[in-house]
């Protein structure tokens, strides 16, 4: 069938572009439902992008580039941690310079690392029988790199976390109230320090797969500009793990599309879509009145906290 | 012994202010001269060598007000939007749409060429305008955060831009290339003697700037704005009406954006052509300028002829020190750390005290 | 501490001084690139350029400067020749033909050149390799090799230069195998390794086998790599990215035409004067351009069992087009374009106006084709 | 009588604020275990912060803890959690979306990955210990407040609250709620937990309380069991209001009396939704003339919120119909973030109502120096204390910020004028100020006054309508004889 094949191909296409998404998306969600915004999310990726760049080069060893664009990624949320919850200064401003800084420092230097072909990279694999399954076996088993189902892992992970332990609970009262949560012995700039270092690991490991899979290579400025669609996608999924695949998958597909119905459909068409949708889908979420209390953006997001004000 | 003392205050003083924003921007200049050092570059030597070629010399203060008159209309369109609390991010793509409106009076307005130069920024401040005023009405009827859509608004603006230049406006001068046909020369904005300074646009910003310092000082709408901006609760107990107010800063705010993009496109590029080559990232920048001007429309005449200078200062050290065009970037983000970390200082008093 | 300040700043200028009268009797040269340098494309290959004849000629100095945005080209030109003194300043991308033109005018004893442009002026010449030729030489190899019978290729802009390749490669492509369909896919980007890997990933998944593109990244050489099918590589040698699946490829020699112009200006015989005229348009038979996935390597010998005759027919045609009276051309009529309608006719050469304006898509292309004529 | 060691002792606890404000000046006190301890005082005698100070959330300047006499120190909430030390506030600390379980397992340390799973059998269990009937799997958002008010004591006693802080807990319950309350508190003190009852209502507590203790500006004004109290009689009581308030409670208030002039607000079976889409107005009629005060009283949460700011324009009515002649008038009750804007200054602050009037601005542009001069008159007029008129609103006091409201609200011309609390929180001099600029007001306007303080309703009033559920009753004076009356229909006898 025709069609089949189409959806085969697209969501194929739709995991693996949507990946570094779906992982900055999972970070930022920890990030904001404890009530920091980090707008930085472009530069923190970008970092994790160089660093795993250069470090998978010179070692050799593809984990190792992971590991330390992941510790990147979280050394540079660091920043924005100390500015939004010790100095408490406007979030939205701290980010965009987080943003700058990191796309002007991995410019400036990277400009030795351009154009070098990254020789290892991690390979490609089908998962036995499993890829025998129908439909579900060619889009998610067949080809596809190790960091497509750790992706999806943690959107899982992180799911349960949030939703069915103990951790989530005090994650989530923290975004909402922090003042309650205070009052009941949480340790509230931990649980942020915590949240945002997520946000920046999984940012860092989003960056790095794109220089060390998804093209491996390295130029300045790669990220071009997945770190505001990760914004954008934060909010399409309600701050919800598993609404983050979804969103994720689904612009992976717009994206993969736009060049698959090039013949027919205008591109900036498609790629217009995505964004329209991130308008939208809050839109309607206001609409409904008891939707928004439940599902709506944590409310303490991007209010500074502290005690002795009251 | 000296010993360390920390009070309070509620508001610092403007002279606190000023010398800790100096003291910031030079702690951030010494950072960055380590990444001087790394490319072997003397990092005195080379920052008196930006000195000279950015204000040191007639030529560098030109290009520094060229650079800037973008940066000031949608410094100070922000600091409107910003003083009523609505996070305008949108003006990038504010910008985009006052450059598309300002295209189409040059390019198929077909009005008598007196009328070009008036109308192009009419049709300007008109494309931001609207632009600006799609967040504001998403935002008080269907109460969607403003951050988002403006930040949305931006990317759909591009495309926008995308699909006319690849398409319907693609110009047929162009020899198949993605331009609109360069605006008649009517429709070309003057320029300051040798310099690129289109000043009509500069004036606009200066205007733009006496204008809002005068909305925001003395008149209804800028009263309405405060209250707005401080108390929503209370802007509705005064019986100020949410989406009026922020109609209108979001149409003076979108419009200036507008007029900046309207001034790029007739004053610079003299067509439309890529996104991403009209606006160098203005919008974003403009929040900075806006910021950093604490409010005060004067001041964004400082502040973006700060970021007109680092802009000029990266041209500089491209050419004459190789060093990527990244280096920017560095500057902005490296100034704004300091800057936002001193912000929480300001608030407090610190003094030495010798201990006997 | 003003003193200090004082003295510094004249020492400076005295400094810079002096080096402006050492510099007499040396040539210097500024480049305006549009890009990164590090693009592994068309920017890249222009700096590898500029290299050689920095290496070439002790007399010649040279800036650059990188990414420099459409609007600002005029600025950095003024400040390419006012602080560094420069006395010839290239600029690199048709989008600084505005910019270019009017600084030509305002320094009318410089020499410029502008690279893909239309508009000299006296002290403007223009320049361009162009690949079309090779193209149709990877056309024939991708005909060959095709089993599916698509050929998938990526453009960044549907211009006339990519329009051209495009047509060229189809030529090639139709010639050996009738049966065969170009795919195209364009990203609207020079460089955007993301858009070109999914532009890549659609064709693969349209069913192409083989795939050549217009763009300034090796994205599309990798991910042809990781399918396992055979790819050509464009501008800058591309062989190492994936030495199996790598079969030819376009390679350009910037440095023929700097070498050549900088050393007519140093001798004299280019002046600000005499540029009204001067078009460097460099194909095969000039050197501008080669055949092959690295340089000194025409085709990957890898390939060349799998190629068979064509192979032979390859390097005939290579040779035919080396040739200084160009015995073939591959824009030779009758070519009708996919709407059935003839463009150049039988046995007419399409001219270098024709070439350089071409929106027409030759029979086989399939796919999107802005601004094709109806 | 045996002499027991308290369960905690507070020694010369001191606390001042960064604004120079003392609200704790050496204050001791001791709790017993099985014991209900009231804390009494007005509003700003320093009783919350003692208690935060307790609980963990303020840390106090000077003084020292002692948990069964052994020196403690309670540096965060999570210390005096571990020591049995829990507080509930007056404004819940709950968190709206959330489950009644979610939030009660909040930083209680369950297990890792079934949070909840021992949390419903307690809940269940305290259910039927105290007869509460939560339901774990609620919504907060979904639950009334006095359902509220007991999710908090779960939340409490789970944590093993031996000692047991109580902010206001009646000011938000119905009578029926609050006798509930009650009931919950004398089997938690039979079980043998400590509970604090911190109130500025004495009657409330000699029901209840072992033990009370009266703050008056930050310090102990008085400290004795309640059946002491109760074995003297009123004598004693009056003598305990006096050290709660420094002087007599009833104000006598002087009350010209003005004949009635023409409707200016006529509520016709008015019927308004709160926030979360109930009707909480269920149908009101009355109307307010010109040279009285109506009083509205009413236990808060009863519908007044909606009722005032569907009567001020800030709230769509959803059946029904109102009236009203001339220009209102509206004192918020929320002065700090609703009635000023902290970073205006005075003189914008003094035309947060009026701006649009033509006297301070014409066409677009705002009259700045009369604006400046207007603000100058209000403040002698008012007696409102600042440096001048470009001081910046927050750096105001709370009385001089409320003459300030005042005297904005009053110098309009207006013909209704709406007082939302116009006393609370105030000290007793601005309370006799307010009081007397509201009974001279009724010169030239009706006057609404809407409040909690049966007292203030009482002494202002030349009639009241008291609010129980969305429903107003209408007593005519003279009201001595009806007071008792008035009590019953306020707890909705």
């Amino acid at each position: 069938m025709e069609w089949q094949l189409w959806i085969i191909e697209t969501l194929r296409r739709a995991l693996a572009y949507g990946t570094p998404l779906l992982l900055g998306t999972l970070g930022e969600i920890y990030t904001e439902r404890s009530g920091i915004l980090n707008l930085g999310v472009e530069g923190m990726m970008i970092l994790g992008a160089f660093t795993g760049f250069v470090t998978t080069f010179v070692t050799g060893n593809p984990w190792i580039g992971f590991l330390m664009g992941a510790l990147v990624g979280g050394a540079a949320s660091l920043i924005h941690a100390f500015l939004s919850i010790n100095l408490r200064v406007i979030q939205v401003v701290s980010g965009l310079a987080l943003t700058l800084f990191g796309l002007g420092l991995t410019g400036v230097l990277g400009r030795g690392w351009e154009g070098q072909p990254l020789k290892v990279s991690l390979e490609m694999f089908s998962v036995p029988y499993l890829k025998e399954i129908p439909i579900l076996g060619p889009i998610v088993f067949t080809e596809q790199n190790v960091l497509v189902y750790i992706g999806i892992g943690f959107a899982l992970l992180l799911w349960i976390v949030l939703f069915k332990t103990s951790w989530g609970i005090t994650i989530r009262s923290v975004g909402e109230d922090p003042a309650t949560a205070d009052a009941l012995g949480i340790n509230i700039p931990l649980v942020r320090y915590l949240c945002t270092f997520i946000g920046g690991v999984l940012a860092g490991i989003g960056g790095a797969y794109l220089s060390i899979i998804y093209r491996p290579s390295w130029t300045q400025g790669m990220t071009s500009g997945m770190g505001w669609i990760v914004i954008a996608l934060t909010i399409f999924s309600l701050w919800h793990p598993l609404m983050a695949i979804v969103g994720s998958y689904i612009f992976g597909s717009l994206f993969y599309l736009s060049f698959r119905l090039q013949p027919w459909v205008a591109p900036e068409l498609l790629t217009i879509m995505p964004y329209l949708f991130t308008i939208l889908a809050p839109m309607f979420l206001n609409v409904h009145r008891t939707l928004r209390r439940r599902m709506g953006a944590p409310a303490a997001l991007g209010i500074p906290y502290s005690r002795e004000e009251e | 012994m000296l010993r360390l003392k920390i009070e309070k205050r509620l508001t610092p003083t403007w002279k606190v202010v000023f010398s800790v924003t100096v003291l910031s921007i030079f702690l951030a200049f010494f950072v960055i001269g380590f990444i001087f050092l790394g490319y072997g570059i003397n990092p005195v030597k080379a920052y008196i060598e930006i000195l000279i070629e950015t204000v040191g010399n007639f030529y560098g203060i030109t290009q520094i007000l060229w650079q800037s008159i973008p940066l000031l209309l949608c410094g100070v369109g922000l600091l409107l939007a910003f003083k009523a609390s609505f996070w305008n991010i949108g003006a990038e793509g504010q910008l985009l749409m006052g450059s598309l409106g300002a295209t189409w009076a040059a390019l198929f307005s077909g009005l008598p060429d007196f009328l070009l130069i008036p109308m192009i920024f009419i049709l300007g401040f008109a494309g931001g305008a609207i632009w600006g005023l799609v967040s504001t009405v998403l935002k008080a009827k269907f109460k969607v955060n403003e951050v988002i859509t403006t930040l949305m608004m931006n990317y759909i603006a591009m495309n926008i831009i995308l699909y006319l230049i690849h398409g319907p406006w693609k110009g047929e001068e162009m020899k198949g290339f993605a331009y609109t046909n360069s605006f008649p020369q009517p429709a070309w904005l003057p320029t300051l003697g040798m310099s690129y300074i289109h000043w009509p646009t500069l004036i606009m910003g200066l205007v733009a700037v006496a204008v809002i310092y005068l909305i925001i000082s003395r008149t209804k709408l800028g009263y309405e704005v405060k209250v707005i901006g401080q108390s929503q609760k209370a802007a509705k107990y005064a019986g100020i009406s949410y989406f009026q107010t922020i109609f209108w800063v979001m149409l003076i705010s979108g419009g200036c954006a507008g007029l900046a993009g309207a001034g790029e496109v007739a004053g610079v590029h003299h067509m439309l052509r890529h996104p991403d080559q009209i606006s160098l990232g203005y919008g974003y920048t403009g929040i900075i300028v806006a910021w950093l001007a604490r409010g005060n429309p004067i001041v964004t005449i400082l502040t973006s002829l700060l970021f007109g200078a680092i802009y000029v200062a990266g041209d500089v050290m491209q050419l004459s020190f190789g060093l990527p065009f990244q280096i920017v970037n560095v500057f902005t983000g490296m100034i704004l750390f300091f800057l936002i970390s001193s912000d929480h200082l300001m608030r407090y008093k610190i003094s030495f005290r010798r201990e006997e | 501490m003003r003193k200090v300040v004082l003295l510094i700043l004249c020492l400076v200028f005295v400094f810079t001084g002096a080096i402006g009268l050492l510099a007499q009797d040396k040539l210097k040269a500024g480049f305006i690139y549009v890009g990164p340098i590090g693009d592994m494309g068309w920017t890249h290959a222009h700096d590898q350029a500029r290299k050689i004849c920095e290496n070439t000629f002790p007399w010649l100095e040279t800036v650059y400067q990188e990414s420099v945005p459409e609007g600002k080209v005029e600025g950095v030109i003024d400040r390419m020749i006012r602080r560094e003194r420069c006395d010839v300043v290239f600029t690199t991308s048709f989008g600084f033909w505005e910019g270019t033109i009017a600084a030509a005018k305002k320094y009318p004893d410089k020499v410029f050149a502008h690279c893909s442009g239309f508009m000299r002026t006296p002290n403007c010449a223009t320049y361009m390799a162009d690949f079309y030729q090779v193209y149709y030489l990877n056309g024939l190899m991708a005909g060959a090799l095709t089993k599916s019978n698509k050929v998938g290729y990526v453009g960044a802009f549907p211009i006339p230069e990519v329009k051209r390749h495009i047509d060229a490669f189809t030529l090639g492509v139709l010639e050996v195998n009738p049966r065969a369909e170009v795919h195209v896919r364009w990203i609207e980007a020079w460089f955007d390794p993301a858009k070109a890997k999914e532009a890549t990933n659609s064709l693969i998944d349209a069913g192409c086998d083989v795939f050549a593109f217009t763009e300034d990244s090796d994205t599309v050489v990798q991910v042809a790599a990781e399918n396992r099918l055979p790819s050509f590589g464009h501008y800058s040698p591309m062989y190492n990215s994936a030495p199996d699946y790598i079969v030819s490829g376009q390679l350009v020699h910037w440095e023929l035409f700097y070498l050549d112009f900088l050393a007519k200006v140093y001798a004299g015989y280019y002046t600000s004067k005499n540029l009204e005229n001067v078009d460097y348009w460099g194909l095969l038979k000039e050197g501008a351009a080669e055949l092959g996935p690295k340089f000194g390597m025409p085709i990957n010998p890898k390939w060349k069992s799998r190629l068979g005759k064509t192979n032979d027919l390859v390097l005939e045609r290579l040779k035919q087009m080396q040739n200084p009276q160009m015995i073939f051309d591959p824009f030779t009529g009758p070519i009708y374009d996919r709407n059935g309608k003839m463009v150049v006719g039988r046995g007419e050469r399409a001219d270098y106006g024709h070439l350089l304006s071409i929106e027409y898509a030759v029979k086989g292309v399939v796919g999107a084709w802005p601004g094709e004529p109806k | 009588m045996q002499k027991r060691d308290a369960i905690i002792s507070m020694k010369g606890i001191t606390k001042t604020f960064p604004g120079g404000l003392k609200a704790n000046d050496n204050i001791d006190l001791d709790i017993y275990q099985g014991e209900i301890h009231a804390v009494l005082g007005e509003n700003g005698a320093g009783k919350s912060t003692l208690m935060n100070i307790l609980s963990g959330i303020y840390r106090a300047d000077s003084g020292e803890f002692f948990l069964n006499c052994k020196p403690v120190q309670i540096k965060s909430p999570k210390e005096a959690i571990s020591h049995g030390i829990i507080m509930v506030h007056q404004h819940f600390r709950l968190i709206p979306p959330h489950t009644v379980a979610e939030n009660i397992v909040l930083g209680l340390g369950t297990s890792f990955l079934s949070p909840l799973k021992g949390i419903e059998k307690s809940i269940k269990e305290f259910n039927e210990q105290y007869n509460l009937s939560i339901h774990p799997k609620t919504r907060i958002c979904d639950l009334s407040v006095g359902e509220q008010q007991r999710v908090e004591i779960v939340k409490a006693l789970i944590r093993g609250a031996s000692i047991l802080i109580l902010d206001e807990p009646t000011s938000v319950l119905t009578p029926q709620e609050a006798k509930e309350l009650f009931g919950i508190l004398e089997k938690m003190k039979k079980e043998g937990k400590a509970i604090i009852f911190i109130t500025h209502k004495l009657e409330e507590v000699l029901e209840i309380a072992d033990h009370i203790t009266i703050l008056r500006k930050g310090k102990v004004t008085a400290s004795m069991p309640s059946d002491q109290i109760a074995k003297k009689g009123s004598e004693a009581k009056s003598e305990l209001a006096m050290k709660m308030v420094g002087r007599e409670v009833i104000l006598k208030v002087e009350k010209e009396s003005f004949s009635l002039g023409n409707t200016v607000l006529e509520v016709d079976n008015l019927k308004v939704l709160d926030d979360r889409g109930i009707e909480a107005v269920k149908g009101v009629s009355f109307s307010v003339n010109r040279g009285e005060v109506f009083g509205i009283v009413g236990v808060a949460g009863n519908g007044q919120g909606p009722l005032v700011e569907a009567i001020t324009g800030l709230r769509p009515p959803s059946s029904g119909s109102f009236t009203v002649k001339g220009d209102v008038g509206y004192i918020p009750e929320d002065r700090l973030s609703m009635g000023s804007v902290g970073d205006l200054t005075l003189a914008e602050n003094s035309i947060l109502t009026d701006y649009k009037n033509s006297c301070f601005s014409r066409h677009l542009l705002l009259n700045l120096s009369y604006i400046r001069e207007y603000a100058e008159i209000l403040m002698i007029k008012f007696s409102v204390v600042a440096p001048n008129v470009n001081t910046r609103a927050k750096q105001l006091s709370g009385g001089n910020l409320q003459r300030l409201i005042l005297a904005r609200e009053l110098s309009k011309n207006t013909q209704l004028l709406v007082a939302e609390q116009p006393t609370h929180g105030l000290d007793v001099g601005s309370i006799e100020f307010v009081w007397k600029f509201l009974l001279e007001q009724r010169k030239n306007a009706g006057i609404l006054l809407i409040s909690g303080d049966l007292s203030e309703v009482l002494s202002l009033s030349d009639r009241i309508g008291v609010m129980f559920q969305g429903k107003v009753t209408i007593f005519e004076s003279p009201f001595s004889d009806k007071i008792e009356e008035i009590g019953l229909k306020m707890t909705g006898f």
